[in-house]
């Protein structure tokens, strides 16, 4: 191999070119910043964990959607889903503690079980994955309001609902760690190494050339499959934390599926496959989290909401979405 | 070898209306048999009707898919076009034709802004086009607490409710819409365009095709679609509604309709007289559930269903015709 | 001091994003004023069938009407889409089944809370042969051509839950209404918050009439007792979303001193709220809810329930039938609108129910309790 | 440099381009006369493609000054091109699979009728141009993806010749052309040099460039070395400019008997919808080349051994022992390599790094078979040893040139040490020095004990690299040629007599 000639410091030109995670990064800071000013408390150990924690499920559903997108697909049922396991949960715990573990098992096994219906209809029926997962979301939902006669029923022990709503109280420095941080934390550094893996490198090729990746003897369709049954765990364990966090209700889980897709664009991840960090995905979900949480302090009216949102959405994508002239 | 006989490119009628047929006759049979009547003269009007609203959204709709785009954003449109169009006329014949043209303009402003987002900003149509959807929805909630205006009396009578024969003039607009989406597809140059674009738009560039431009004319005529959907609801509703569009679910639903009617979602390949088709399927499954008072979630589920087995059915298709 | 802006936590930030904003445009004072006086009126009619009472009866002749059953009842349903509407129907088809000698054939379609299939619907119900139409509609202002229509096709109409703009309906039913609820709800929490104490209040959506008029009912409430409202923000029913929401606010406030609610879908959401974050739980309303209803109990909240009761979606049976029989109606037929409060909490609860169940669903006596509510 | 002529068509002056901060093009001159073949030679990543890309609209240069008859232009894209009278076929195909010839054709340019596009007239006039370059088999309403890759080539050239140009540009024409298919071509070029169209040419067949231009511009490295009358130059003066050194003409030496060893790969009555009774033996130490016509079935071949499109009847053994080849991951499990002939469709993955490409392979099936660090020097090692230039080993690989872009793909599969390679046009699109160091990587792979199976459309080097040579014709193997075989007995077989028949 001959360099034809010496460019910036290959980690700084990796963490700027398209798919780097510095555009996020810097938004990130800006609204830190934004809320240090108005709220300065926020930044307080407990308080900031207390953050982290609730923004796990929505982070973990980013890193989960991340998998799918960089393959080159969509999973749009996940909020469905999300919704379908906790109103399952709470039906199928009726409230008795001892059900809970069992429960928690059955919600991986489902999660991971719907997660491998959509690959497997995406890659080997060759619907795409946009429309497999629209109709999985219509079946998820319209099959969880019949099964549970349009009303939640049953409900969630604390056993359960400590996942996502407790902490592990009185922590030296930070105060409080809530139970829901430490599973991101895990789940997060997992994601990091499978995307450092032979794995996550191949998932990264079916991504941009499925074609080269299937000629080059990766097993394309399996590997797809697998990034949607991951996109489907990551639902389950945000079920659980958010089905912790709340409780049971049909809302539980409605529009996350737009909000995971928003995150992972913020985070640099290319819609279409092949580009991307796991690492990017999450933090623009942390991003989006931080943004409502701003509009909270800075009181912007409910109604303004969505506009001060789009606004944002649009504003940082087209930061990070500038790309090399392609003329 | 070189003799090898090539069919000529068939722009076949889609199997959409195979699968229409089919649905039709069977659900006749179990209607029938259910002791009901699905061809009666009040239960095809409601059909055609549902089919009018999807139908104007999903072939606007279609134009954009066929470029290798997408738009999120039409259900606000069509909310938005509700309003200025009702609020515009306020009940009076007279205001009718300004009242249409400014929601038909506001709707292509924006389109536009989806398209320059699209193509100069070079924001992936998914996020631009929810993100627009977002700012319209920011705009409808704080504006709105809910129905507002009045649709002028002489639109109501027209385009709401008069019909020909069983036939609504709305389903005769959608009609017309098609034909000339249709005519524009294929006898323009806007139209080839268009298919270059979604079929490769590198190709299309190195052809001396003015991708942004095509792309940006395909998102304002989406969303002079979705502004005209909002003007024949207008009429429907006989006033502005802010949130119709999105209880519609006039998004992914025009998206659904679309790929059932065998247009690629990844662009380039696909047509018009098929999304109405696609729309026509839905709109008939809708009509036979209502017949049979199936409960509405099972009718999602099995709407989940059929859209996922429609475009099984045409993967399958096209790998065997690749393979042949 | 107690006055608000005194003090260092009332500073001008507190009041820069607060305050109850611009009064709805659905708020109407005539109907305002007429709702909160029906609170205080008395109902005609057996108080343990509250849903055949009538407050204010006005009576309308329905001879026209008359016709021997049984009878082909056709309902237009706005949708099924939450728990309330899940409750109310199922009281409805119990009703049906009670009724069940007099009515041969019960027609439900359900327009999924889409307005242009609603009125498609009800066009295609008036194909059908029925004998009576009973409407609940999706959308008040958008609704009122179909029905208009369905009048006119000679068939007696009754309307109930959301109105129309039309008296053509031989009979509107609901309960006293949204005024009512929120000014209930208001009231209690601006008299048991302590004094310059600071309210936010949670709304679901903006733009469904049933639930403006809750709001600016409590607006005016709000305004007259010179409650501080900090924040009025919605919650689309999303609990997460509501946990999050009062989280923040007592973050950027240090605490809140009350709290109201449009709907009760969020209010042990917000409840939780408090308790996670270790404060007290301040004066609060729900609704009917069973789950809300227990954590009030349990945790000794000070608390209100104002309802919107789901037994209501009786009435149109009991009233379509009246019709078909040539009996006057009342014209409108308003119903009580019973409050839950400390004193009888006890009696509305029922832990055998699940949580979202609605304790005002007045369907204890029907066929198939408790099990259809299951 | 000869002064330009005065009535230059085509005058460029100090053009430079980079790319991400590396320079591409560096000051460089060029001009054209009406009725001139310019031809442009350069290794792989000299910057020819760029520089045509420049010149007809698709990049704008950063810097010097382009003159189209004698004004000067600012291209903003490749219409402001094709509206200064630049046409171009690319290196690359540039065609829509789903539309027809016509529509490809005439994309951007329809031919309209009261604002209406006229699709008469468009198919007309597409069956008169394909005419007028030999072509009277290919409908104007077939769709393209239908096509062979020959007839896209065609088709390629019909879409540039549509636009009327005064200057045509022709990025490695022939790259996809047989012989009897560049003879037409050549027969097209003196007709536009007769008009007085000016031709750039950029090919690798220095012959082509021999047999067509009258000057000749050499790239090296982003600068333009010379330009030289081509009647006062010879190939190997060419190729010192080009590679900057003396390259041996000749291919390395053929395998001796003695170096044959047993058999590697051996396949018995099999076929499949495109293959019909294919009997073959490779041994350990030979290279088999494959001959035939565009179209004939070589690449069928090579995907049915890869298992891409595999056998379905028949047997194949391997090393004695019968196998399955039901998909790349069993056939590269039975140590079967595979080098496709679409390098930018399936030979890489465009928006990976170098590194990573070349990793693919190893990741996708043997991960488990070394350590991490271990597989990635040695990957690094392949990348050194097959001479890959980039900016480094992060580097992007659709940056690339093509001829390097292929040396990476060599190296993806040299890391799994296989023991078949199939090679389906190896060397297309690449230099001549690449050349030669593919060709001497065949033959000490073929050395070292592998069995290579390589497809080529270049006779020459069929001939020259072969061992033995089997040539296919209608999904069969028309015939078996020894060593020492000529161009005329390769294509008198691949031709055959039922072909003839059909003409
Ligand atoms: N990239 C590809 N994708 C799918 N099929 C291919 C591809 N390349 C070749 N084939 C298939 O192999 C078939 C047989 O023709 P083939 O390409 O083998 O002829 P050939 O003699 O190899 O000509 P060429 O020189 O163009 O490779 C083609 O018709 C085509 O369907
Ligand atoms: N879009 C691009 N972005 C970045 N670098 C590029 C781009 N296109 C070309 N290059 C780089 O520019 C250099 C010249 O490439 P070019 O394609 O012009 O070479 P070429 O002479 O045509 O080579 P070949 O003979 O292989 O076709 C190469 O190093 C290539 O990596
Ligand atoms: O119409 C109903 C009621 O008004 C209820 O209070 C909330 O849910 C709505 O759907
Ligand atoms: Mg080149
Ligand atoms: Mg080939």
């Amino acid at each position: 191999m001959q360099l034809v000639q010496r460019r910036p410091g290959r980690l700084l030109r990796a963490r700027l070119r398209p798919g780097g995670v510095l555009p996020i990064v810097a938004i990130l800071v800006v609204l830190l910043v934004l809320v240090g000013i108005r709220q300065p408390g926020f930044l307080d150990p407990p308080s900031l964990m207390s953050f982290l924690g609730r923004s796990a499920p929505i982070i973990l559903l980013a890193a989960g959607q991340y998998f799918v997108i960089v393959s080159g697909e969509f999973d749009l049922s996940v909020g469905s889903l999300v919704t379908a396991q906790v109103v399952v949960a709470a039906r199928l715990i009726d409230d008795d503690p001892a059900r809970t573990w069992p429960v928690v098992l059955l919600l991986l096994a489902f999660g991971a079980l719907v997660g491998l219906v959509n690959g497997l209809i995406t890659t080997r029926l060759r619907v795409p994955s946009f429309i497999t997962t629209l109709g999985m979301y219509l079946i998820l939902v319209g099959a969880v309001y019949l099964w549970s006669d349009g009303a939640p029923k049953g409900g969630l022990p604390e056993e359960f609902r400590r996942f996502g709503r407790r902490a592990v109280e009185d922590v030296p420095v930070l105060g409080r760690l809530p139970y829901a941080l430490l599973v991101l934390v895990v789940l997060a550094a997992l994601a990091v190494v499978l995307m450092r893996s032979d794995f996550g490198r191949t998932l990264v090729a079916v991504g941009d050339n499925p074609r080269t990746a299937h000629l080059s003897g990766v097993p394309v369709w399996r590997t797809r499959t697998a990034a949607f049954v991951l996109s489907g765990l990551a639902a389950a364990v945000a079920a659980i934390l958010l089905g912790g966090y709340s409780g049971v209700s049909f809302q539980a889980g409605a529009g996350l599926e737009f909000g995971a897709i928003t995150a992972v664009v913020l985070g640099g991840v290319v819609l279409g496959g092949g580009r991307g960090s796991v690492v990017g995905a999450m933090l623009g979900a942390l991003t989006l989290e931080l943004l409502f949480a701003l509009m909270n302090f800075y009181g912007v009216s409910g109604a303004l909401r969505s506009t001060v949102q789009g606004a944002i959405i649009l504003l940082a994508v087209a930061v990070s979405a500038t790309r090399p002239s392609s003329r | 070898m070189r003799g090898l006989s090539l069919s000529p490119a068939r722009r076949a009628v889609p199997g959409v209306f195979v699968a229409l047929a089919l649905t039709l006759a069977v659900g006749w049979l179990v209607v029938l048999a259910d002791g009901g009547q699905l061809f009666n003269q009040s239960t095809t009007v409601s059909l055609l009707h549902v089919a009018a609203g999807l139908g104007l959204v999903a072939v606007g709709q279609t134009l954009v898919i066929l470029g290798g785009s997408l738009d999120l954003s039409v259900a606000y449109v069509i909310s938005l076009s509700t309003l200025v169009a009702a609020e515009t006329m306020n009940g009076s014949d007279g205001a009718l034709l300004p009242a249409v043209g400014l929601a038909l303009a506001v709707s292509a402003a924006v389109g536009l802004l989806n398209g320059l987002l699209v193509t100069r900003v070079r924001i992936n149509a998914f996020i631009a086009t929810l993100g627009v959807g977002l700012l319209l929805k920011g705009y409808l909630d704080s504006f709105y607490d809910g129905p507002a205006g009045s649709t002028s009396p002489g639109l109501v009578q027209s385009l709401g409710y008069q019909r020909v024969g069983p036939v609504p003039l709305s389903f005769l607009l959608l009609l017309a819409v098609t034909g000339a989406a249709w005519f524009a597809l294929s006898r323009t140059r806007f139209g080839h365009h268009l298919v270059a674009v979604g079929g490769d738009p590198e190709v299309a560039r190195l052809s001396g095709v003015r991708n942004d431009r095509v792309l940006v004319t395909a998102h304002v005529l989406c969303s002079l679609c979705a502004g005209l959907a909002g003007i024949y609801l207008a009429s429907r509703l006989g006033s502005g509604a802010p949130r119709v569009g999105t209880e519609g679910l006039y998004d992914l639903e025009s998206i659904a309709a679309v790929v059932i009617g065998g247009t690629a979602l990844a662009g380039g390949r696909g047509g018009v007289v098929g999304t109405v088709g696609g729309v026509l399927l839905l709109a008939s499954i809708d009509a036979i559930f209502n017949q049979l008072e199936v409960d509405a979630f099972f009718k999602q589920v099995i709407r989940g269903v059929i859209i996922i087995a429609a475009v099984a059915v045409y993967a399958r298709r096209a790998l065997r015709k690749a393979a042949a | 001091t107690d006055e608000p802006g005194a003090g260092p936590a009332g500073s001008p930030s507190s009041s820069a994003g607060a305050g109850t904003g611009e009064q709805s445009k659905f708020f109407v004072q005539a109907d305002y004023d007429a709702e909160l006086a029906l609170l205080g009126a008395t109902p005609t009619g057996a108080a343990d069938r509250p849903w055949e009472q009538v407050l204010n009866p006005t009576m309308v002749e329905t001879a026209t009407f008359r016709k021997a059953g049984p009878h082909k009842i056709c309902f237009s349903n706005a949708a099924l889409n939450n728990p309330w509407r899940q409750v109310g129907f199922k009281t409805m088809q119990a009703e049906v089944a009670a009724q069940k000698g007099r009515i041969k054939e019960f027609v439900h379609v359900d327009a999924e809370g889409k307005d242009q299939k609603q009125i498609a619907d009800i066009n295609d119900l008036l194909g059908k042969g029925c004998d009576a139409l009973i409407v609940s509609p999706n959308t008040t202002a958008t609704l009122t051509p179909a029905v208009e229509a369905a009048c006119k096709a000679g068939l007696p109409v009754v309307v109930f839950d959301r109105g129309v703009d039309t008296k053509c309906p031989v009979t509107f039913i609901n309960p006293i209404g949204g005024y009512g609820f929120g000014h209930v709800g208001a009231e209690f929490v601006s008299q048991k918050m302590k004094p310059g104490g600071k309210l936010l209040a949670l709304r679901i959506l903006p733009g469904v009439d049933v639930l403006e008029t809750r709001w600016s009912a409590a607006k005016v409430a709000f305004d007259k007792a010179k409650v501080d409202v900090v924040g009025v923000e919605f919650t689309d029913g999303d609990p997460a979303k509501t946990k999050k929401i009062v989280d923040d606010y007592i973050q950027r406030y240090g605490t809140i001193d009350g709290v109201w609610m449009d709907a009760g879908a969020v209010a042990v959401a917000a409840v939780e709220a408090f308790q996670d974050a270790g404060k007290p739980v301040p004066p609060i309303n729900g609704e009917d809810q069973l789950d809300f209803l227990k954590i009030w109990k349990d945790k000794k909240l000070t608390a209100i329930a104002p309802t919107y009761p789901t037994y209501q979606w009786r009435t149109p049976i009991i009233a379509a039938l009246r019709i078909l029989d040539g009996q006057p109606v009342s014209n409108p037929w308003k119903l009580p609108q019973p409050t839950i409060t400390q004193d009888n909490l006890d009696q509305y609860l029922d832990a055998d129910m699940p949580p979202l169940h609605y304790a005002m669903c007045g369907c204890t006596d029907l066929p198939g309790y408790p099990q259809r509510w299951k | 440099m000869p002064d330009p002529p005065p009535t230059a068509l085509l005058t460029l002056r100090g053009i430079g381009k980079s790319f991400l901060g590396v320079r591409v093009l560096d000051g460089v001159d060029l001009d054209v006369a009406p009725g001139e073949v310019h031809a442009v030679v350069g290794e792989n990543g000299a910057g020819k493609s760029t520089l045509m890309k420049i010149v007809s609209g698709g990049y704008a240069p950063d810097e010097g000054t382009v003159e189209i008859a004698g004004e000067p232009r600012v291209l903003r894209g490749p219409r402001d091109a094709q509206r200064a009278g630049v046409g171009i076929i690319h290196q690359e195909f540039n065609l829509l699979p789903e539309r027809t010839v016509a529509e490809n054709v005439y994309l951007g340019h329809e031919p309209v009728r009261r604002g209406l596009v006229d699709r008469r007239a468009m198919r007309g006039r597409t069956d008169r141009l394909l005419a007028s370059i030999g072509e009277t088999t290919l409908a104007a309403d077939a769709p393209v993806g239908q096509l062979g890759v020959a007839q896209q080539q065609v088709v390629e050239i019909a879409k540039a010749l549509a636009l009327d140009a005064r200057l045509l540009i022709m990025d490695e024409p022939t790259a996809a052309l047989a012989d009897h298919e560049v003879e037409l071509l050549y027969g097209l070029v003196r007709r536009l040099q007769h008009r007085g169209i000016g031709v750039l040419y950029v090919s690798h067949r220095l012959t082509e460039v021999f047999d067509l231009s009258g000057r000749i511009t050499v790239l090296k490295d982003g600068r333009r070395v010379t330009t030289v009358d081509t009647a006062g130059t010879t190939t190997d003066e060419l190729v010192r400019h080009m590679v900057g050194r003396e390259l041996s003409s000749y291919y390395p030496q053929r395998a001796r008997p003695a170096d044959r060893g047993p058999v590697r790969l051996a396949v018995r009555g099999a076929g499949n919808r495109k293959l019909r009774g294919i009997d073959l033996d490779v041994r350990a130490g030979e290279v088999l080349g494959v001959g035939g016509l565009q179209g004939s079935g070589r690449s069928a071949l090579a995907r049915a051994l890869f298992g891409v499109a595999p056998f379905t009847t028949g047997a194949v053994t391997r090393d004695g022992t019968p196998v399955r080849l039901r998909s790349p991951r069993t056939a590269m499990r039975a140590g079967i390599a595979y080098v496709t002939e679409d390098r930018k469709g399936e030979g890489i993955v465009p928006r990976q790094s170098v590194l990573d490409n070349a990793l693919l392979a190893s990741r996708a099936v043997f991960a488990a078979r070394s350590g991490r660090a271990a597989r990635t020097a040695r990957v690094r090692d392949l990348l050194a040893a097959v001479e890959v230039r980039a900016a480094g080993d992060d580097q992007e690989i659709r940056f690339l040139s093509g001829g390097n872009q292929q040396k990476v793909v060599l190296a993806r599969w040299l890391a799994l040490d296989p023991q078949v390679l199939l090679f389906d046009e190896p060397t297309r699109g690449i230099d001549v020095g690449a050349k030669s160091a593919i060709h001497d990587l065949v033959r000490r792979l073929a050395r070292e004990g592998a069995a290579v199976v390589m497809i080529s459309s270049d006779l020459p080097e069929l001939l020259g690299m072969s061992d033995r040579i089997v040539v296919m014709r209608d999904g069969r193997i028309a015939g078996e040629l020894p060593a020492g075989a000529t161009e005329e007995d390769v294509m008198a077989l691949a031709v055959g007599h039922a072909t003839e028949a059909e003409r």
